[in-house]
């Protein structure tokens, strides 16, 4: 039988007017054992972090991207305790 | 890194002198054999507006990023316009933090043997930086901030590279 | 000239010292309102290779020109491109004479409002200055000079932009 | 009846590998009263600068190019007296 898991830890980062928006930039959320593995739109609804324009659970506004430990991911992609995700608003760089 | 690729990307805090920047770089690449100056070398340098976007007086920019992934990003970048055009050089100087009217916010120097490639990885690399480099900028005016959300379009020349 | 165009080119025989070139150029904007240093800039610096089109090592480079018509008919088409892109400056520094491998052989600055233009303005003025301003090239190899017919082409980006 | 105008001269110039095939850099040439004013390609073939390869007279070289008091002309524009006329070889710039 295989031992339980420890809860693990994902921390979670945003930035710029959304960052302003939510009123901080660093979070560590526990995920627990034996769910399935949560994805950045779960993360997205868990914390609040919608708009409240009505948008169903789970999607993301459009313009928004995704990093996982610093890298561009996919919003679907599965977190794993330890990862670092980041909420990124529309990027004006250069 | 590509064999014989020279880059560097820098993110400044402090203050970003085009020319200055240029200056150290060359000297680098001259003091490491087998770098050298490049045949044809295409570079941008952008500077702060003095208007915000709406018309406004712009008093400063703000240039806020994702400390560690911004400059790995701009390295994932660099590599893969590096391979894609066979460049022998990438340099990436961006500003972070307050930047006034005026001051310079990035500098992009490539170099390659023939002027095509040169040209072409310095719009592509540039491109790269605007939309795929997390940076978000806030213009103050008036004594209130707001963010900027995205960048203009380059038109025609993006897509016929 | 346009209105608010700053233009300047000039032909070097002694040398052609990019940076220092640009230095100079940014003070005199700097000294002369409304000229100001522009928020997109796109240059390009192209440098004698150290091999000749043939492959055998380079000993220097002849550049003869057409004294009057040269500066006359590049000064013809920085104009041209400027009003094309609405550029706000153009500089170009052309070496004539000998020049060795390594050296500078052209510099062209181009400011505008915007990064598109600037590019663009940027590269047009380059192939107008390789196909259509008066400047012939002699490599010097083992003693022997021999004239480069044409310029090599730039492929895409001449159709595209 | 108009009078007769003096003999003009027109200067000719030559550069690069064309100047060195030729001999010479620069020469005046006279252009007759009352004839036909000639053309960048009449005095290619009167100064003798075709490679010898049996063009037909009055044909220039394809790369070649004309200008006419340092600017670019087309080769069957007609001469003045005072005239520059520039023949230039292809063009290697930047």
């Amino acid at each position: 039988m295989p031992c339980p898991e420890a809860p693990g830890l994902i921390t979670v980062r945003l930035f710029a007017g959304l960052r302003e928006r939510a009123g901080w930039s660093e979070r560590a959320v526990a995920i627990g054992t034996g769910q399935p593995r949560p994805t950045a739109a779960d993360l997205w609804c868990r914390l609040g972090l919608g708009d409240g324009t009505g948008k169903p659970e789970g999607s993301l506004p459009g313009a928004l991207r995704i990093a996982i430990n610093q890298t561009f991911a996919h919003a679907d992609q599965e977190l794993e305790a330890g990862d670092e995700l980041a909420f990124l608003p529309p990027i004006s760089g250069g | 890194m590509a064999a014989g690729l020279a880059m560097r990307v820098r993110l400044q805090p402090e203050g970003l002198v085009p020319l200055t920047a240029l200056a150290v770089w060359q000297r680098h690449l001259l003091q490491n054999p087998p770098h050298a100056l490049p045949p044809a070398e295409a570079l941008f340098i952008g500077r702060v507006r003095s208007t915000t976007a709406s018309g406004t007086p712009l008093q400063a920019l703000e240039l806020e990023h994702y400390p560690g992934m911004t400059e790995a990003q701009i390295e994932r970048l660099a590599l893969a316009v590096a391979a894609r055009h066979g460049l022998a050089q990438v340099l990436v100087e961006h500003r972070v933090g307050r930047v006034l009217p005026g001051e310079a916010i990035v500098l992009v120097a490539v170099g390659a043997d023939r002027r095509g490639p040169a040209q072409r990885g310095c719009l592509e690399l540039l491109e790269g930086l605007k939309h795929d480099a997390p940076f978000w900028k806030r213009e103050w005016s008036g004594g209130v901030g707001r963010w900027v959300e995205g960048n203009t379009p380059l038109s025609r020349v993006q897509e016929s590279l």
